[in-house]
């Protein structure tokens, strides 16, 4: 098994931490893992995005160039990397920011709220943990216990409300699944 | 009404500075995002129903104090005002 | 598994330095490198036993880690390209003085400011001595985390041992990228040989000197001979190599660091259509495995050099190969990395070529040619 | 009504990759203006060094020339000696001028280049992400400087402008800092003077500008104009520091 | 003989710099060239119409020149090894920005320090590349006073034509040695062609940019492939070594510079024994004379590389030679200058292993092989 | 009869290579009786960069370190940083501490680091052979200013110890001159008192030395002497700079 | 006589200072060359004929200003005068 | 014909000097010909030596390991180079300054009072001049003419009386060379 996925979208949208919780979750498995941030120019603004890799051997490119899964956080990330998304594969997008849909046919699509069940759930900046509970709970890239799991290990030394709330937006975006028909 | 400015929404950046330094308080942020993802400053005017209550003097304050040069500034033609205007 | 870590590659360097008993870092800010300075202050601060020191200048802090060798130290300085050009005349002087140091730099694009991105275009620079006069670097390509881990404490043991400046070479990727790593134990300080040509005053023994000036050019040839020598043995002793998928290899792509990874996967993709090709990464630079390579050029019909420059390791390739098998290279220089299935692509056309006998070497013609960029 | 207000001639139209606030933007206008003011547009030569200005050659419309971190006194000396007719003004942080390249500064000031220099003080090395600059107040928290600047460790702020005012080929030398109307007014006399003393031959000026970087201060456009008044112009004193034309 | 002077070889060096139209001359104080500095700031005092200035150092001298070819003007800087390693980033930044220079080492002995004899141990970073990125110089290496003459001419024109900065690549010795020289004339300033890239205010026309930042690597790349494709042009046209005695050869040595001279009087003695011997002499460095070289490898029985140095221009000759014939060398590095005799034994000696069939390279060992010392 | 005065114990036997009547000759003889006297000869380590005096480490008996041409400053740094509790000087010339090295300097005295610098100013580059140097006076003829150094061309003397002077790491900075009995007691005390500042551990302290370069002025000792004290001092003024101690 | 010092003709450059700051004038050049080239400086002592009209009091400024440490001063023992020379 | 001489002797003895004149005649003459300085360490003191070469064909080594004229202005140099001289070779020594006689049986030694010639025709600094006019006499490396023409050539620009007393000089050491038995 070797899963490409890229998070991308605004700085500020936590977008790099997905990738890193679900990183330290795969690693947790003893699997393979690379997670590559898209380090910003010696210049200002850009948007956020990051590369992980999980796999059952050895990985080589920790780039993707045709990803499984992309997770848009934004209009701009859909756009920029709809094309680039495996056939076949998986776009995960934050519908409270993004109403239009990748023209493309071969595709499977998931519109996950993550905005609103963030608000809903009391904590706007937990968009980031429900979208990954949500992105999870649709590829199953790792266990749910390893992602709950991840959120102890980066946040160890943290207040426990703040982890407890990360771990109940993975929840919150696992039960959207569930419940949902948007997957 | 002796001044108006125009603000170029999609240079502003919503950093505010003109909000602050504005003597008559004409700027506000509005509410939509502009397409690099800010929320940019609005005139006064643009909100008023009645342009007369809009007490803008002109005295570029605001375009002063812009980083992204995102605000222009007009003003009634009177040659003192205009040479301050210069000065600015 | 047990202590097992996610980190970028700056971090995992950072980390394996302290372990290895590094107390004293002088740097300056570049990217794409800055987290282990940054790495290095934080550190030192929290555990309040290490010398952390923002230079003024690269130029600076290679001399002040000049200082602090001759005063005993393991000493780290890091940077990025346009960096480490002002650092060479600094490394000069540490090679000629004898003086164990550890140097890294985190490649970008260039020539110039360039860019950010990941690179491969200072292999000449490091290898052949930026600096001036007859002196070699230990030349250190870690592609891997935990051969980041690793190949660090090896430095800091290979510039105690042979008292010569080493250079770990990577690339903004490797410094971004973070892999699970485990950690070796840190090492006892207590336990480090001590060092008898330092200087920390006279007490109880002669003075010592430590210079580089050798006005009399018989003892300035006696010093570039013995320095020579020197090189010989670390060539003799470290040259080391990662050959993958080698044995019944009709072709082989030789890559280093960042592109050594992308040329694995290419490896692997071109295996699965039966092609028999196979991989040849270099660990160390210099010296060069060019034993192992040269065995290599016996057996193999073609080598493919591929970096992420115009064409600099190629070089050594051609000086193990000796015109013994054709060599062609591929690059893409200025921070492009390009993916598994490019390279891919290039080694099946190549594997082609060869295979339906059109090699390059004509009678006469140089068995080198460098391949049409993507 | 008549405009009475907006972008000047020398600015392309290309807008600033800066982040929100950023005093570089306000500096970058007001180069532009007083170029357009003293009429020297397609007369001038433009230097910016590596540094978060570094693109300032996508915002001005003149010749620019990049400079390597910290060497824009020596290529600007270059041109200068070359061309002694042209204008040419340098545009370097702090970082630039102060620590990398207090060489290459303090000697072209001593030589009496005549060249101006836009000295963009922000105490911290913008470009690369927020590390200790020489101009670092103690105490200032940066990613060099964890705990906050310790001066028995990390030394104090440097008085570069101060220490250029001993050098014998300075003519003009001034502090301001663009925290609001008045002071980015007294800038822009500042920098209309600094060029004129070239203008008039006369020797080497630069102006200090005290400036907000509110990304790497972690404060809000507002909280870093507070920071500069109240915190920096402390140590940085906003005031001419020589003035010999 | 009309016009004939006899001057030292950096006063040489100078004089036909200013014919050339140098009017820009940026450097610092270092031996052995300090002449050269002090000629350019006599006559520029004297004439009253060129730039001189002592800079604060090597790294605002290689600087200013940047901004003096920004602004046109035809600029030299000089210095000596450990001088140069501090210019390493400039010279990075003039390739990159393909700025005309001309750069000239009077190469002394290294490395750090070292000393102020006449070595040829900064080949490497020369040819290479000292700086970062993928770059190449142009190299010039003369042999004797009336080349130093014509050499500094084309170094200005090569410099202008090709956009990129030439090095000339001299020693103490060449340096300080005096020979007879004849001038060429100077050329008219007006003559030279006008340059439509340079800085000099944008009266008439759109502003310019000259910048080596290119954020992103497509830009980059492109550059890098432009700037190589523009040096294998300048490889195809300006490539050129000298040859003496090569006709009947059975062995060649390899030598330049001061180090040719020697060689050259060598190959004399040894040819009154009836030995055929000869000389490749290469004057260009960088493009390296290789195909004139691999074309005498095919006849020739063995090639002897002659360095001041312990073994750095060898590995051009082995890459143009490919394993065709056995190649030794020898070297005398640090600033020791062996004499005629001690070289004319090594040919002697390597022509009767040779001819005795007692070659180096075995089945599978490599061609390569370094000679005892002295 | 008593001896009462002979040859210090941390100056080996060697004779100087340096010419008759130079002044680094007289320098070297008061630093080994500084570090005779305070009793630190096994616990010092002395710096000394290319120069004339890059030699010292064949005359000085304690532990000496060669450094790089302006580089002095930076690699007592390094050596001082991991052995506080050593002394560490540098022996610089002027074109060594004020041309190449002004930033290593500058940055030095401004960290405090705890080091202290002889400053040796004969107003020209001595080892390669007379050429211009920062400290080089107005109309003096040296090999790279034959016409004598032009102001508006070359620039001024620069006066780096004032500068230092104003770097806050700075604790004492004294200019001398050993040019007679009393101008070397005085030097011997400077240097003394520069030692002792670092011993007690409060920052960065050097002595600036007024000293004859016979052979590159052309002129005999006794001619060196009188222009010392009739011409450099005009413009180098013997005085305490800065005493904070 | 209450002084008397002792030069290393060897190490001596023949520089002079020690002549021109000697206050009684105890010092001269001497007329053969020493091994280096020079001509080194002679104690009056050596040409004297009378020891007795030597006028050296110790003072050690020759020692002082000899950049070449050529010159060891000696002066009768007394406490006072010793001190003085322990400052010099 | 190929010929090397050295010239050594303490700084200010003009050493320099008389090699620049002999090179500067042999150019003149249309010989090949090389002056090599011995140019000092980056440090003080040393004697000053030169090698000058003089060739009817291109010369390639500048440097003398076996010259086969060494003039030595003073003792030093006469120890340095005594067993350099070519077997067979000739040494001239500044009689005044060494008394001593190399201890090599296979040279021939010609010794000129260097000195004290130039003190007798009133100028002790041309001591150099006499030097080389006597050992031109008796090595006959160029004509006389040659070796005047030099002089004007060198010092042109310089006083005229400076330039006649150097040819004098010259014409001293080629007299004491014809009168004495020195040869
Ligand atoms: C030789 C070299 N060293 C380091 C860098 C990395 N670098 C680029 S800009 C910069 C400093 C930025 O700080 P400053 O000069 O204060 O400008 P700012 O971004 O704050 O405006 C540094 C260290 C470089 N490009 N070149
Ligand atoms: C990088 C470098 N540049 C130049 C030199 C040549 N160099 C040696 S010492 C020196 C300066 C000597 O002047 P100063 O520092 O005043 O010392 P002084 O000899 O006058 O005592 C120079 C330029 C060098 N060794 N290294
Ligand atoms: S011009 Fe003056 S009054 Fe009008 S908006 Fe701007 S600052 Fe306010
Ligand atoms: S100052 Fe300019 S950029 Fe900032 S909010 Fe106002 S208009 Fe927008
Ligand atoms: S980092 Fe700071 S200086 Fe740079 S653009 Fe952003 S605010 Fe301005
Ligand atoms: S050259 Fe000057 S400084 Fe150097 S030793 Fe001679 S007199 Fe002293
Ligand atoms: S000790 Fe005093 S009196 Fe005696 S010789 Fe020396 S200077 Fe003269
Ligand atoms: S001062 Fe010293 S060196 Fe000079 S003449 Fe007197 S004894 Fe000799
Ligand atoms: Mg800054
Ligand atoms: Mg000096």
């Amino acid at each position: 098994m070797l899963l490409k996925i890229v998070f991308s979208g605004f700085g500020g949208q936590g977008v790099l931490m997905m990738g890193y919780v679900l990183a330290v979750a795969g690693m947790n498995e003893d699997k393979h893992v690379t997670f590559l941030p898209a380090y910003g120019a010696e210049v200002r603004g850009g948007t956020a995005n990051c590369t992980v890799v999980v796999s059952d051997s050895e990985i080589a490119s920790p780039t993707a160039a045709s990803p499984e899964y992309v997770v848009a956080m934004n209009y701009p990330s859909m756009i920029k990397y709809s094309n680039a998304v495996k056939s076949g594969g998986t776009m995960f997008l934050n519908s409270d920011l993004i109403s239009e849909d990748p023209a493309r046919s071969d595709l499977r699509i998931v519109k996950i709220p993550a905005n609103s069940l963030a608000h809903d759930m009391g904590n706007d900046r937990a968009l980031n943990m429900v979208m990954l509970g949500a992105v999870n709970a649709v590829a199953g890239i790792v266990s749910q216990e390893a992602l709950l799991g991840a959120i102890d290990t980066v946040l160890k030394g943290k207040k426990q409300t703040l982890i407890d709330m990360n771990q109940k937006a993975l929840f919150e975006g696992a039960k959207f699944i569930d419940t949902s028909s948007a997957a | 009404m002796k001044g108006r400015i125009v603000i170029d929404k999609e240079r502003c950046k919503g950093c505010g500075l003109c909000i602050i330094f504005c003597p008559k308080k004409q700027i506000t942020i509005s509410d939509e995002l502009n397409k690099k993802g800010y929320y940019p400053a609005a005139f006064a005017e643009e909100s008023a129903e009645n342009p007369e209550m809009v007490e803008c003097t002109g005295c570029a304050l605001c375009g002063t104090m812009c980083p992204d040069v995102a605000i222009e500034v007009y003003r009634q033609d009177k040659s003192e005002s205009k040479d301050k205007a210069e000065e600015d | 598994m047990a202590g097992k870590v996610l980190m970028r590659g700056t971090h995992v360097l950072g980390e394996a330095a302290i372990r290895a008993g590094c107390r004293a870092y002088f740097g300056y800010p570049i990217t794409p490198q800055n987290e282990l300075p940054e790495y290095m202050a934080a550190q030192f601060a929290k555990r309040n036993d290490g010398i952390f020191v923002q230079a003024e200048s690269e130029l600076a802090s290679i001399n002040m880690v000049m200082g602090a060798s001759i005063a005993g130290a393991r000493v780290m300085t890091s940077s990025s390209s346009p960096g480490i050009s002002l650092k060479q005349e600094g490394i000069s002087y540490l090679a000629a003085m004898e003086l164990p140091a550890v140097i890294v730099n985190m490649m970008r694009g260039g020539p110039g400011l360039g860019n950010i991105a990941p690179a491969q275009g200072d292999y000449f620079q490091a290898t052949r001595g930026g600096g001036h006069g007859d002196y070699r670097l230990i030349v250190l390509a870690p592609a891997y985390g935990q051969e980041i881990a690793n190949m660090t404490r090896d430095a800091f043991d290979l510039a105690d041992r042979f008292r010569t400046p080493v250079m770990i070479l990577g690339d903004g990727m490797m410094g971004q990228m973070m892999e699970p790593v485990i950690f070796p134990e840190p090492i006892d300080l207590a336990s480090l040989q001590q060092k008898d040509w330092i200087l920390d005053g006279c007490k109880g023994r002669p003075s010592r000197i430590i210079r580089s000036l050798w006005l009399d050019p018989n003892l300035e040839e006696q010093l570039n001979w013995r320095l020579a020598r020197k090189y010989e043995a670390i060539a003799e002793e470290i040259s080391d190599a990662e050959m993958y998928l080698h044995e019944d290899a009709e072709i082989i792509i030789v890559a280093y660091g960042t592109a050594a990874r992308i040329a694995k996967g290419a490896v692997q993709r071109v295996r699965e259509s039966g092609q028999k090709v196979g991989l040849f990464r270099p660990k160390t630079l210099w010296p060069y495995p060019s034993e192992a390579l040269a065995q290599l050029s016996r057996r193999v019909k073609h080598i493919v050099v591929f970096e992420l420059s115009t064409g600099q390791m190629v070089e050594d390739v051609r000086l193990a190969v000796e015109g013994r098998c054709d060599v062609s290279f591929y690059g893409r220089p200025g921070g492009v990395v390009p993916t598994g299935e490019e390279i891919a692509r290039v080694l099946s056309a190549t594997y082609h070529r060869v295979n339906s006998g059109r090699q390059n070497s004509s009678e006469g013609g140089s068995s080198y040619r460098v391949l049409g960029i993507a | 009504m008549k405009k009475v207000f907006s972008r000047p001639k020398s600015l392309k139209e290309t807008p600033f990759h800066y982040c929100p606030g950023c005093g570089h933007s306000i500096i970058h206008r007001l180069v532009a203006e007083v170029i357009d003011e003293l009429g020297i547009r397609d007369n001038t030569i433009g230097v910016p060094p590596a540094g978060c200005a570094v693109l300032a050659y996508n915002y001005f419309d003149v010749d620019m020339a990049e400079a390597p971190h910290g060497r824009a006194a020596a290529v600007a000396t270059g041109i200068k000696r070359v061309l002694p007719d042209r204008i040419v003004f340098t545009y370097q942080g702090d970082g630039d001028i102060a620590a990398i390249g207090t060489a290459e500064t303090i000697h072209a000031a001593n030589r009496g280049e005549r060249i101006t220099a836009v000295f963009v003080n922000n105490a911290v090395y913008g470009m690369t992400g927020g590390q200790m600059a020489p101009t670092t107040i103690p105490g200032q928290v940066t990613t060099t400087s964890p705990g906050g600047r310790i001066p028995l460790r990390d030394g104090n702020p440097l008085d570069l402008s101060e220490m250029l005012g001993l050098a014998a080929g300075s003519i003009y030398i001034e502090r301001t800092a663009v925290t609001s109307p008045k002071g980015v007014m007294r800038t822009k006399k500042a920098l209309k003077k600094a060029f004129t003393v070239q203008l008039e031959d006369k020797g080497y000026s630069m102006v200090e500008i005290l400036s907000p970087c509110p990304t790497n201060w972690k404060l809000s456009p507002a909280e870093s104009i507070r920071w500069v008044d109240e915190v920096m112009t402390k140590i940085f004193p906003v005031k001419v520091i020589k003035d010999v034309a």
